[in-house]
């Protein structure tokens, strides 16, 4: 089936535009390095990477307010950097560092972040959805407690069409709409789950249906283009935090890259990847400007030189990082004080 | 003032309530029903549906909603009516509640307590009968208590509840109807250390939860025959407390393990092996073990009797490894 | 959401319409016995009563042929007794004797009979839901190995309302969607999973809609009437013999007794059980047979002494049998047979 | 002729699949990837999607619908892509495959083949890192294999399949690049016997699965110093070959045990506490054990390492318990 989008929204205005730009291509050129560091060996383990898809994560998580949470994937490097976590820290998480954001004990696939609310970096296909859901519940049990915002704090759980096969998924569903929790559902819906297409996973491929059936609104989303995104987004936070409960939004996008840098890619054929980027959500976005006369080669140049600038920083950062000592293998297994601290509501 | 181990639970989870916002209970059937084991009975009631959550059938589905909760800042009491059900969990249990604290580099911990029913003895067959609290003592991260007593299932509750990190309780099905002495202030309990529930001099008894109170018969039944029994509760199977193990079988340089589960791979095995490692030139006799038999557990009542531990089998292990036997070495 | 259900099929012929009644009745005898027999402890453990469902099973199981199968839940008196495991052997199991269907190991939550095919039985909710699954795939992958019947092989699966929540219900129904398994999802709906009403469970009350979201034929049915469920199982089974890949089936239907032996049924009213006594499956058909001159006052009482005979018989079958020696407590943990044994296909 | 111990596993289940009809391989990317450590490479393409079934991401259901299929006549195998991901299919593996022919009475066997990878060492961090095979091993019913070698790869499948009861298979990720020598016509092996890998006279060391390889390292560098190690390799965690373990500590009178799991609670353990039960006075030292830091597997290799069994680590275990020194006995 396919999906004949509504028309895209209007351009914002230049510097809103320029932003989404600019993360979109801090997500590619960020992960690009990462793909030639992993061949250095400087990063190690699973490496997932977002390249295709920026245009979810950039249109989507800024939205969110400081006090919302954002629960991701191991395919996160991209929501965790939009979302605000320095990519200093990010990076020298990958790079097992002590200055990563999870002190290098999670690595890429698992990149927390307590100032941002970012609830991970889940390596286990769906195992983050019930996390949104209990976030959800203490941030409606605040607001009744009375010492919170007077909004609804709203958080954002990130998954793969393939996690939607997941009992995890249906419960986690079910759960949100019965309870009405403020979580906005967001499915990556990239037509694969490793080497399994759409088809060879679900009996109803029409996703956002899927959804519908346990009663929330739900929404498929051209996850190509950034403006779309955002409008969606947009739209469903509000009514979220209006106490209209949760929503689902489905991204329809595609990942340019090997689900992970061990895939051969027999699945697929090159030319199915072809046509998928000629909707490159940067390129997208970048002409549109350019015909609204908000971007120029010089633009584009200097913009490549901010990201670059950033990403070249992140690995000086964790180059120069510290290996945390053999002696304090054992530390976070459990916590150091005793007292009931945890975080603060 | 007497009292049940299930009232006992009731008040515990009643004082949390009232005395922190942040608290509230969550599971099947915990609300209207009142409990499946009764325990929660009049508590919806009372607090109301924000703090006495009934949920959909979805292990995990709750207990991962309970870790989120405790991320978010609640203190979540999540029930699993029985142990056996917690299979349905044990992804975000171990994957999450267990790892987040350590996968994070410490950025995030996860106070959440998760209650549950556990053991045998009630004729309800192989998929309601298991003992898996050893079984889950073996995953980092978790705390695993087990009381086995009033004044531990009025306090253990309280203290888990302080913990910043995930803890298990598991209540075992044949306590609920123990009565007994409840001080009228009976409050919060350490749980960091076993407790030593009768003194004896010729060997020790090592067990926890239902267990105990067969230990505690099978010793007085070996004192009439003039053996003097240490019988050892250990009330935290994660983290054990090895010191308290290794001291009692110093002074009684003997010892038997009593627990419910299937013997191989139990808790019992990692008791014994630590006692070996740490007490090796104290040992008079091997440790003993007294286990369920490695069978799914029968409905009928002599073959499910036949499967679980009973006071007749700790005393003949005990007399097994005594001086003078067979087993009991010089 | 009431149910404007369709008017309610002809009755059949008498020989049939007295089949039906007198299944249920079998069954309605046959746990009032059990309830007694509680009391007077010989039965032990957890007991759930089928009383008020009858319907179901009656409507449906003798539907299925010797090589169709049955997955059915810890309430499975009723559907044991249709599918023609002997009452004898059911009560024996209840009893834990030797005689028993599954030798007395497993008691009233667990009857197996391999003869007619009913696998269980099964305590966990929603546990049985995937391996329907399974002995769907089973016979379809028979049937291209040319060694079955031309048709099909059915397999019914039984579960409740609450196990819908379960991620393993959701697994399970995109499973035999995704790969058009012939199975018969029979879902009966009594309204409530132990203490919880359907609506404190599911965002979405309506099951069967919430079924047909997996693109499977999915049809609500009035379960207190034995000739709609007939025809409705009839219609379904036909679609799936003839390769309509699988249905589901929503049955309407309430239990007159408490949820267990232990439950104190706080959670209802006794004015809704009587309300809906007056649905009674068994009056329905009888008053309905009455009316059609198949029923008399002496037809009725010879059934219920047939009925009550067969009762009897189970019980002093179940009296005189014997327990297994303490000796053989270890057996059936591995098969006694090193051979590749198991169920021929 | 040499091979892979992957090559190895492909050739055991293209063949099952040409011998018995009723086998077919089930799982996540089983067939258009080509399994997740390319295991199944070729084997859609061979044999069509009959007999190789991708599966959605749906753990439980198609365990569960393998243990159905079983029950039906077939002879599934279902590869669980790691054994962390089996933590979603706990409730199918306990409950239905371990239980059923119990809970019947013998009626219903369920001859279903479930392998999975296992273990650490390539830096995936906690949630992709776990061994959990010795756990696994304290569920009757079950029948857990870890094949360490090539010929063991090749030949425990097929015995496997021939079993009438369930069988877990756990390779150990670190393996399937290992090569080997393998006989042209390398077929079934027994399953029920552990293989010494080794002789010696000074010490037994008993382990399995991605461990024997370090435990065969560590006893080459203790023969330059003059201890002669026999190495246990166990194949078979459940049910354990007790009588070879007792027989080997019998000649060396000490034991190492090297396992990789997390040390309280782990395979280990169990087998400390049967050399206790049945060799204790040939003991000449406590039985010692090497095994996993009990701590969520870390990111970074040089914390990996740590947490790891390493040869020096199994090196140093044997000396410790060798006569002269602290731990060695008398
Ligand atoms: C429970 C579980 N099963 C299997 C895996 C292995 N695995 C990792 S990613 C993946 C595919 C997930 O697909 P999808 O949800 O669509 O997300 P995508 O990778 O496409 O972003 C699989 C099978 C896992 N991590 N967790
Ligand atoms: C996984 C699991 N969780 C909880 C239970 C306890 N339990 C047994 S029956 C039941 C209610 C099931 O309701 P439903 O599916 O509607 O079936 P009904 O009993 O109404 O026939 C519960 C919660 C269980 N047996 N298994
Ligand atoms: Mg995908
Ligand atoms: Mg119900």
């Amino acid at each position: 089936m396919t999906h004949p989008y509504p028309p895209s929204p209007p351009l914002p205005d230049e510097e809103h535009a320029r932003t989404l730009l600019r993360h979109m291509l801090l997500i590619r050129r960020f992960e690009e390095k990462c793909a030639e560091l992993y061949t250095q060996e400087k990063i190690r383990g699973f490496l997932h990477l977002y390249i295709g898809e920026e245009a979810v994560a950039a249109g989507s998580i800024p939205l969110l307010g400081p006090d919302d949470s954002v629960v991701a994937t191991y395919r996160e490097h991209g929501q965790a950097l939009v979302r605000g976590v320095p990519a200093t820290n990010v990076m020298a998480e990958m790079y097992g560092k002590i200055e990563g954001c999870a002190r290098g004990r999670g690595g890429s696939m698992h990149i927390f972040d307590a100032e941002t609310r970012f609830f991970g970096g889940n390596a286990i296909v769906g195992g983050g959805i019930p996390i949104a859901v209990g976030l959800a519940l203490a941030a409606r049990r605040e607001r009744s407690l009375g010492d919170s915002p007077d909004e609804l704090r709203v958080t954002a759980c990130f998954f793969g069409d393939g996690a939607m096969a997941e009992g995890e998924f249906h419960e986690s569903m079910n759960l949100a709409a019965l309870w009405h929790l403020p979580v906005l559902f967001c499915c990556e819906n990239n037509l694969y789950a490793m080497g399994t297409p759409l088809d060879v996973a679900h009996s109803e491929t029409e996703l956002a249906l899927r959804a519908a059936s346990y009663g929330m609104p739900s929404w498929t989303v051209d996850g190509m283009d950034v403006l779309a995104v955002e409008d969606a987004t947009r739209r469903a936070i509000e009514a979220i935090r209006g106490g209209g409960g949760p929503h689902f939004l489905e991204f329809r996008t595609y990942r340019f890259r090997a689900h992970s840098m061990f895939d051969p890619e027999l699945y697929r054929a090159k030319e199915e990847v072809e046509k998928w980027k000629e909707r490159d959500p940067i390129s997208l976005l970048a002409s549109r400007m350019r015909e609204a006369d908000m971007l120029d080669d010089a633009g584009m140049e200097e913009l490549e030189a901010e990201v670059e600038a950033e990403v070249e920083e992140a690995v000086r950062f964790s180059e120069e990082g510290s290996w945390e000592p053999v002696e304090e293998l054992t530390r976070f297994v459990y916590s150091e004080s005793d007292v009931d601290g945890g975080q603060s509501p | 003032m007497t009292a049940t181990y299930r009232a006992a639970v009731r008040e515990a989870i009643r004082e949390a309530i009232i005395r922190d916002e942040r608290v509230f209970l969550m599971g099947e059937d915990v609300g209207r029903y009142g409990g499946c084991y009764a325990v929660s009975k009049g508590l919806l009631e009372e607090f109301g549906e924000d703090r006495i959550r009934d949920t959909p059938l979805s292990e995990s589905g709750f207990v991962g909603a309970g870790i989120g909760a405790a991320l978010g800042g609640m203190r979540p009491i999540v029930e699993v009516m029985t142990v056996n059900f917690s299979l349905l969990a044990l992804d975000q249990i171990v994957n999450n509640a267990a790892t987040l604290l350590h996968m994070s580099g410490g950025a995030f911990n996860v106070p959440i307590v998760i209650r549950m029913a556990t053991g045998g003895g009630r004729q309800v067959a192989a998929q309601h009968s298991r003992s898996l609290e050893g079984w889950y003592a073996h995953i980092p991260g978790l705390k695993i208590l087990t009381p086995a007593t009033l004044e531990d299932a009025r306090g253990m509750l309280w203290t888990a509840l302080q913990d910043p990190d995930p803890v298990l309780i598991f209540e075992h099905v044949l306590l609920y109807n123990m009565e007994g002495d409840l001080a009228e202030d009976a409050g919060a309990v350490q749980i960091d250390r076993a407790a030593i529930r009768r003194e004896g001099r010729d060997v020790s008894v090592i067990t926890y939860g239902g267990s105990l109170h067969k230990a505690l018969e099978a010793a007085d039944r070996l004192a009439e025959d003039g053996v003097s029994a240490e019988v050892l509760d250990l009330r935290t199977l994660r983290p054990l407390d090895t010191e308290a193990i290794l001291q009692t079988v110093a002074r009684t340089n003997r010892a038997v393990i009593v627990d419910e589960a299937w013997r191989s791979g139990s808790i019992s095995a990692e008791i014994s092996a630590r006692i070996t490692e740490g007490a090796f030139y104290h040992l008079d006799a091997p440790v003993a073990r007294v286990c369920g038999e490695e069978v799914p557990t029968p409905y009928p009542k002599h073959l499910e009797d036949a499967a679980l531990p009973q006071v007749d089998d700790i005393v003949q292990a005990v007399r097994s490894i005594l001086p003078g036997t067979e087993g009991g070495g010089s």
